[in-house]
């Protein structure tokens, strides 16, 4: 027999105004199965916490049903004080009769007998309350960082100075992402490379980091604190523990002509090859399509030259299955192809170069030594041409709706460093807007162009035609002088719109992580949990999350490993107890309730059962997981035979509370 | 269903709505003192999608003569994809009903966000009102629940 | 012999309906025949069956029982009991009119079940002979007479007419009332149309099965028979046998909650349902095999063992058309029956 | 066919490839036959049965059958195909375990069609051609076979089997039926005219299940409602609520699952027309979420287990065809 | 805010099928339109004037038939303003306002000589036989 006390709240006046508590406890009292029934003027006061406490102890209840405010506002608190009185905090309902009725009506005797109806669904809900208690789940004491970008860079270090095992997973030979390419970075223009690549060395160095390159994730399993990813190790055809990094193999190598993706087709490298010099780990890695060997079966001269003895063509793609707590995801982004903007020309002459290519261009280890020089023809370029928003804040469909944020600091950036080395250049931007929210950005932007005289006009390039003499013609508009600009320039920058990395999409969906349409991974909450994957034990770093400079991409890296540090000093996780539980008796196993699952924590056993006829007959019936379970329940619904039912929502409990509302 | 002092007809509405964005846009409606009319109760569910059909059934056997579904916008869903199968299942449900001659206007589902509390009043309003029109459920009632 | 032109069978009813509520088959819309309360413009069916059996008369699928008022802690009890208007039911086929007594054995036994008597005791029934029976049918098994059906007044009906006959005190209560529209003629017509409609039941196809195994002695032997896994193996367990059963007489009582009260109520059950007589553990047969030689030793082993005799079943064949598989008495007897 | 269908079986259960064989057995008049299983040769010699009358939906008894020990050799028509291959999708069946006839069906007749046409009293009955003889108490009896041929097969959608090992004469074609019709036709009622129809039919309900029970996408282990702790179950219906609600529910749970084979309509003592329950669904669901046939393969999402985010919402409803009153 | 001036704006709204609210001044248009010299009122202008409701100097503009409609504005437009089909719904309005007074195919035949460009007699079609 059910012993229930109810509990109703003045909330000073703002129940007690419209509703007749007195009445309500009385009549609420009245409802068989409870025994005890009251009302006090703030219930959630120390005071009127210790009415329920003690109410609980000296009536032995087994429920509580407390009418006040939204269970939103209160109902852990309530919760914790029926705990604390010895009572499973989830039998306690709260009845919402403020935000729900006391605030929205008027008329007293309405909202009265609303308050009634109310508080009778709490009872009937709490009569058919189970007591629960959360599951716990183990920690696996290891951090996956997928992207090894500075972004994945800073958190594995931030990680493992934390004192845990973080494994970082590149795709390319090695780590250092974007920002190696990158000449200087803006506002205070420190070179790039002087402060990337001390932390690359540190992530090398540090043996609590295992660095994969040249590596892939090709399976997520398991829910937060217990993932299994199984990583593939693509055959680099080098054994990474034999490599010295000397490069002898890669002097004799005669395949001397393909284009180095490092330099963006800018200058060439060899079918083996080490990136760039500061290269982690630095390891040389054959390029299989490339390489002759490999092709033809025609050549092995490093193998021959290899002192060390590290080649070996025979080498397969490994797969590592490793068990994390947490997954930090930075696969970052890309500059957008550009193929598709004709007008710029950028297809037809060597000479129109994107952003991340003029970088090359400008870098001490690029192409060109760090020299400004025409792809085309290796002359000095003297009338330079920015275009702003190439693909950013674009509709068509050849471009990016949004703003990719960056580009406005890093073209006055290459604007300013441009005019500053070679003075007698002429340099254009052209811009739709200037955008430099950030510390000094404005002011960064604005020394290029009062010290350094850089032309800003505010107008869009409109189209640039290869000249036969070499000079690219650029047509554009001046909006604020009214006037349409011919400028015969030598080279024309494009400010590509970045987006996210093409391993993102199948790798979300690997992680059940959700993504907006632009590909970007999507925050648990946009305000409050900005470097939270909606999935558990997921967390995001850098541009795989939205466009960001440097110092953003280190500072979000550095909260998310502040959050996996947070899950992995914990030994268990205790998961929400409202969870979907399959009753194996009446499962079908039809997998009508897995399809539905956003969070994929239904699996399916083959059981034996007890046949009528004394027969043993074995069934395929589901499973569910509370640990990855989120308690929506769209699995119940999908159940045909109901044998899928949520704790805390059951069907029993939601068909009494309506049965009650329309009493 | 009940008749007041003025005698006009009072629906029984049974409002089903989601812990994360409806049931907070009714408190939100609380918060600041808009009113609707107290014929509205709300039953507070984790998701739309916990909603089974059997639910909006049972509402109106036991007297209710109007049931509103409220969930997060499509795309919104706290749990991602819970309000898309809520969608297809009452879009089925209330297609069935409306073929078995059950008024139309009797069942609806709304999308209402946390910040939406405007709108919660303003369709529990409306809704109040077109079930008012429609007058008691007869079609889907069971004798044996009405009050003698 | 009194009798009724056809032409004044309307009147009749009207008449009739003045003093108490008459039943009778209609044809409904879905081509068969059903009991309906006669109003003007309902037209007599001379269906040979109606798909439901007259047994609803007395023993409704669902009837409530009592009423529990609940004020807050305290419970009332109302009896919801009333007592019964007289009422008619015309156009009751042999078999169906046999039932009844069966269902008598079971509801008017001590102790007798009041809802049924109160029905039963403010019934009045006119039989209607048959003359056209089915290949189905098989009355004469159970020494049925199709032509000479029982009941307060008997009906036989012809070309242009309606023959009467009473036997109750009733019948002729009913008569007398509507003498105005009777009038005495020749019976021959009847008697003859009889010889006719015997030979035709003598020669349907289970008039003669043999019965002679089914007795309490062979009980063990036919309960044991291994016959009864393949004659259960195709059985859904579906309920339609026992409701369209003019003597299934098995029901269910359960408690319904208003919300302001609890109604209790019984409803029909069948033997074949896997909830049929759920107890604390579960049905005490497990399988839908039990549970169809249940319903089949039932009819024609327990009951007849404890009823002087009388079979559980009158072969008024609705089994036999009804069944979704086409599993029915007939095949178990022609089964368990045979060496 | 007979003969053949009778040979193969024999062939396969001597070669004890199967060790029984799931058909149909000749009953007394040839109509009613029953769904059965043969293990003997002379069984399938003596009283193995296809006739006009083999109606009934053999797949919904492996779910138990293919549990067994040893292989299970089954018939299907084209239309039990579709529910064959809808119950292997939610793992109902042990495929391995059931070796799978597909066997051709040029429509099967209504029993009750011929009653109501006038067979009274059949002792035998068997088709000639376009005609159907039958051998009454009062004498012979011819019909027009199209006349009594039940509703179902006149709509036919698909004389094509979808799952099989092994097929018995000739492959057909999917058709396009004119099943939604009536469903059309209902819809443009106005909502009183469809409520009185509905009321008409569903009042005739007895409960008896056996729509349920011969359902093949009803092969839940334990139905919601027979099941005291679903809070929803009931024996019989106590009022027009209860009525519509066994109905509604039912039909909900088997949409996205319902392959349309009518056997809810044949067995249906009262001649409800359940069909046009599921048939409302499954128009609702093509016209709606794109066209979609359960059972027509083992791929393709159920449409209540998948969404776009484009879906229509509720309101749609109100918005569609359909009459409404004046 | 005068009534029938906002009435110009949205037949030509109507008309053209363009949404100026969506342009956000990045002149793209106007920097790549090969006649801008010729104009007065330039492709961005247009958008801009026809969102502030300046509709009556555009109809007097000599502008509308210096636009050679080589819709290079309205492919090249990123944000899928298309500001060619608003100077031609301007056009078109002016026309309709002088009533039915257009060029029809033969009369056009009379004006062509052998100099004038495919491009320009695409365009006098799409121009002047509305």
């Amino acid at each position: 027999m059910q012993r229930i006390g109810v509990f109703v709240c003045h909330c000073g006046t703002n129940i007690s105004a419209t509703v007749d508590v007195h009445k309500v406890a009385e009549i609420l009292g009245r409802e068989s199965s409870v025994v005890y029934s009251t009302d006090y003027q703030y219930m959630c006061s120390e005071a009127g916490q210790n009415i329920i406490q003690n109410a609980i102890r000296d009536r032995h209840l087994t429920g509580a049903v407390i009418c006040s405010c939204s269970p939103r506002m209160h109902e852990t608190t309530f919760r914790k004080t029926a705990a604390r009185a010895g009572l499973n905090s989830f039998m306690v309902e709260i009845a919402n009769i403020r935000e729900q009725c006391s605030w929205i009506h008027k008329d007293k005797e309405d909202a009265t007998q609303k308050a009634i109806a109310i508080g009778r669904a709490a009872i009937a809900k709490v009569l058919l309350n189970t007591p629960l208690v959360p599951g716990e789940s183990p920690v696996t004491k290891r951090a996956l960082v997928i992207g090894g970008g500075i972004a994945g860079i800073q958190a594995a270090l931030d990680i493992a100075e934390a004192g845990f095992e973080v494994d970082i997973v590149e795709s390319k030979p090695t780590i250092g992402g974007k920002m190696t390419q990158i000449d200087k970075t803006f506002p205070t223009l420190d070179c790039a490379a002087c402060i990337l690549t001390p932390k690359m060395v540190d992530c090398a160095q540090n043996e609590k980091i295992h660095i994969y390159s040249y590596s892939e994730v090709v399976k997520v399993k398991g829910f937060v604190g217990d993932f299994e990813v199984t990583i593939k190790k693509k055959a680099r055809y080098v054994d990474e523990n034999k490599c010295t990094g000397c490069g002898a193999c890669i002097e004799k190598c005669p395949m001397k002509k393909v284009p180095d993706e490092f330099n963006l087709g800018l200058s060439n490298r060899h079918a083996i090859y080490i990136p760039f010099a500061q290269a982690i780990p630095k390891v040389a890695t054959i390029d299989a399509m490339q390489c002759r060997m490999l092709t033809s079966g025609k050549c092995g001269i490093c193998s021959k030259v290899c002192t060390a003895g590290a080649i070996d063509y025979k080498q397969k793609d490994q797969f590592i299955e490793q068990g994390y707590g947490a997954i930090v995801v930075a696969t970052g982004f890309n500059p957008i192809s550009l193929d598709k903007f004709d007008e710029f020309a950028y297809s037809q002459s060597k000479d129109v170069v994107s952003s991340l290519e003029f970088e090359r261009l400008t870098n001490a280890a690029g192409p060109t030594n760090g020299v400004l020089l025409r792809p085309s023809d290796g002359k000095h370029p003297h009338t330079i041409v920015f275009v702003q928003c190439v693909g950013s804040r674009d509709t068509t469909c050849r471009g990016k709706e949004y703003c990719s944020k960056i580009c406005c600091m890093y073209t006055a950036k290459h604007a300013l460093l441009t005019r500053e080395k070679y003075p007698d250049t002429e340099v254009y931007v052209f811009y739709i807007d200037v955008r430099t929210p950030g510390k000094g950005f404005d002011e960064f932007y604005r020394r290029a162009v009062e010290q350094y005289g850089v032309h800003y006009i505010k107008g869009m390039v409109g189209k640039v035609v290869p000249r036969s003499d070499g000079k690219l013609e650029v047509q554009a508009s001046d909006l604020i002088m009214g006037e349409q600009l011919h400028i015969d320039a030598d080279l024309v920058v494009l400010a590509a719109a970045m987006e996210s990395d093409k391993s993102a999409r199948p790798l979300a969906t690997m992680l059940t992580a959700s993504m907006d349409t632009n590909d970007f991974f999507t925050e648990a909450h946009p305000k409050l949990r900005p470097v939270e994957s909606p999935t558990a034990g997921i967390f995001l770093a850098g541009a795989c999350q939205g466009p960001k400079d440097i110092p953003e991409t280190v500072a979000q890296a550095g909260a998310a490993a502040s959050k996996v540090i947070g899950l992995l000093v914990k030994n268990t996780l205790k998961g929400n107890p409202c969870v979907a539980q399959s009753d194996e008796l009446m499962c079908n196993g039809c997998s009508s309730c897995e399809k539905v699952c956003p969070y994929g924590a239904i699996t399916y056993v083959d059981k034996e059962f007890k046949m009528p006829n004394r027969t043993i007959a074995i069934r395929r019936v589901a499973q569910v997981n509370p640990a990855v379970c989120q308690g929506c329940g769209a699995c119940t619904v999908a159940c045909p035979s109901g044998a899928m039912d949520l704790k805390g929502f059951s069907n029993k409990e939601i068909l009494a509370e309506v049965d009650a509302i329309c009493r | 269903m009940s008749m007041n002092g003025a005698n006009e007809f009072r629906p029984n509405i049974v409002a089903f709505c989601c812990n994360w964005c409806s049931y907070a846009g009714a408190d939100l409606a609380g918060t600041n003192r808009l009113e609707y009319p107290a014929e509205v109760k709300i039953v507070r569910v984790p998701c739309s999608c916990r909603v089974n059909p059997l639910f909006v059934l049972r509402a109106f056997q036991r007297g209710a003569d109007g049931v509103i579904i409220c969930g997060c916008h499509p795309g919104d869903c706290h749990y991602t994809s819970g309000n898309y199968f809520a969608r297809r299942r009452m879009t089925l449900l209330f297609s069935m009903l409306d073929y078995l001659g059950v008024e139309k206007a009797r069942t609806r589902v709304e999308w209402v966000s946390a910040a939406e509390g405007a709108k919660f009043a303003s369709v529990m309003k409306d809704f109040v009102q077109t079930v008012a029109k429609l007058g008691e459920n007869r079609r889907l009632e069971d004798i044996r629940c009405k009050r003698q | 012999m009194l009798s009724l032109l056809k032409s004044k069978l309307n009147e009749f009813f009207e008449l009739v309906a003045k003093e108490t509520l008459v039943y009778l088959p209609v044809d409904n819309s879905s081509g068969q025949a059903s009991y309906q309360k006669w109003k003007e413009g309902v037209v007599y069916s001379s269906a040979l069956n109606t798909v439901r059996s007259a047994k609803d008369f007395f023993f409704p699928q669902m009837e409530n029982l009592m009423d529990f008022k609940m004020q807050g802690k305290s419970v009332e009890v109302v009896d919801t009991r009333v007592e019964k208007e007289d009422f008619v039911i015309f156009g009751v086929r042999a078999c169906d009119v046999a039932s009844f007594s069966i269902l008598d054995k079971v509801f008017l036994a001590d102790p007798v079940d009041t809802y049924y008597q109160n029905r039963r005791d403010h019934a009045v029934i006119i039989s209607m002979a048959c003359s056209k029976p089915e290949s189905t049918c098989f009355c004469p098994l159970y020494g049925i007479d199709a032509t000479k059906p029982e009941g307060d007044l008997s009906a036989w009906e012809t070309e242009d007419r309606i023959f009467f006959k009473a036997n109750t005190q009733k019948g002729e209560v009913l008569l007398n009332n509507a003498s105005r529209l009777l009038e005495e003629s020749e019976g021959q017509i009847v008697e003859v149309q009889r010889e006719t409609t015997k030979k035709i039941l003598e020669e349907l196809p289970f008039a003669h099965l043999d019965l002679s195994k089914f007795k309490g002695e062979n009980l063990m032997e036919l309960f044991n028979s291994p016959k009864w896994a393949e004659l259960s193996q195709s059985c859904l367990g579906c309920g339609t046998c026992t409701f369209v059963c003019p003597t299934c007489q098995c029901f269910d009582i359960k408690d319904f909650d208003t919300g302001h009260g609890v109604k209790r109520f019984r409803c029909w059950d069948s033997c074949m349902y896997s909830e049929f007589t759920k107890m604390a553990a579960a049905n005490p047969r497990l399988t839908q095999l039990e549970r169809f030689r249940q319903r089949f030793m039932h009819k024609l082993v327990y009951f007849p063992d404890n009823n002087e005799g009388t079979y559980g079943c009158v072969g008024c064949g609705r089994c036999l058309i009804k069944c979704p598989v086409s599993m029915n008495i007939v095949k178990v007897i022609k089964q368990l029956g045979e060496e | 066919m007979q003969e053949t269908m009778i040979e193969r079986a024999k062939a396969l259960m001597e070669s004890k490839s199967v060790v029984r064989v799931v058909g149909w057995r000749i009953g007394e008049f040839g109509y009613d036959v029953t769904p059965s299983v043969f293990t003997t040769v002379d069984d399938l010699n003596g009283n193995f049965v296809y006739n006009d009358f083999c109606g009934s939906n053999l797949s919904k008894y492996l779910v138990r059958l293919s549990c067994e020990e040893g292989k299970v050799l089954v018939f299907l028509k084209p239309c039990d195909t579709y529910s064959f291959t809808q119950l292997l999708k939610e793992h109902r069946i042990h495929r391995d375990n059931v070796y799978a006839i597909g066997i051709p069906c040029n429509g099967k007749i209504d029993i009750e069609k011929v009653r109501q046409a006038g067979g009274e009293g059949i002792t035998a009955i068997r088709s000639e051609g376009s005609t159907v003889i039958a051998r009454t108490l009062y004498g012979e009896k011819k019909f027009d076979r199209k006349e009594v041929l039940s509703e179902r097969c006149l709509n036919c959608k698909s004389k094509k089997h979808v799952t099989y090992d092994e097929l018995l004469g000739e492959e057909g074609e999917v058709l396009d039926s004119h099943r939604f019709d009536m469903v059309e036709k209902l819809e443009a009622m106005s909502s009183n005219e469809r409520f009185e129809f509905w009321r008409n039919e569903l009042s005739r309900c007895i409960r008896c299940n056996a729509c349920r029970n011969v359902c093949p996408a009803c092969t839940c282990e334990k139905c919601i409602f027979d099941n005291d702790n679903s809070g929803v179950s009931n024996k019989a219906a106590a009022d027009s609520f209860e009525e519509n609600m066994f109905h509604i529910i039912r039909a909900f749970h088997v949409a996205g699952r319902c392959t349309d084979c009518g056997e809810c309509s044949r067995v249906c003592p009262e001649h409800i027309p359940l069909h046009l329950l599921n048939r409302k669904f499954i128009k609702d669901i093509n016209e709606l979420y794109g066209e979609y046939q359960a059972g027509s393969d083992m791929e393709t999402v159920s449409p209540l287990t998948s969404y776009t985010i484009e879906d229509d919402d509720p309101s749609i409803v109100n918005r569609r065809g359909g009459g409404h009153d004046a | 805010m005068d009534d029938n001036r906002i009435e110009e704006r949205e037949e030509i709204e109507r008309i053209s099928g363009v949404d100026v609210r969506k342009c956000m001044r990045c002149g793209k248009c106007t920097a790549t339109c090969p006649c801008y010299d010729e104009m007065e009122y330039h492709p961005h202008q247009f958008v801009c004037m026809v969102e502030k409701d300046e509709i009556e100097p555009l109809l007097k503009s000599k502008s509308l038939y210096k636009c050679l409609s080589c819709f290079a504005c309205v492919e090249r437009c990123p944000r899928q303003v298309e500001p060619g089909k608003l100077v031609e719904a301007v056009r078109l309005m002016v026309i309709r306002q002088q009533g039915r007074n257009h060029l029809n195919p033969d009369m056009i035949v009379k004006k062509l000589d052998d100099r004038m460009p495919q491009q320009a007699l695409v365009s006098a079609l799409r121009k002047y036989s509305k």
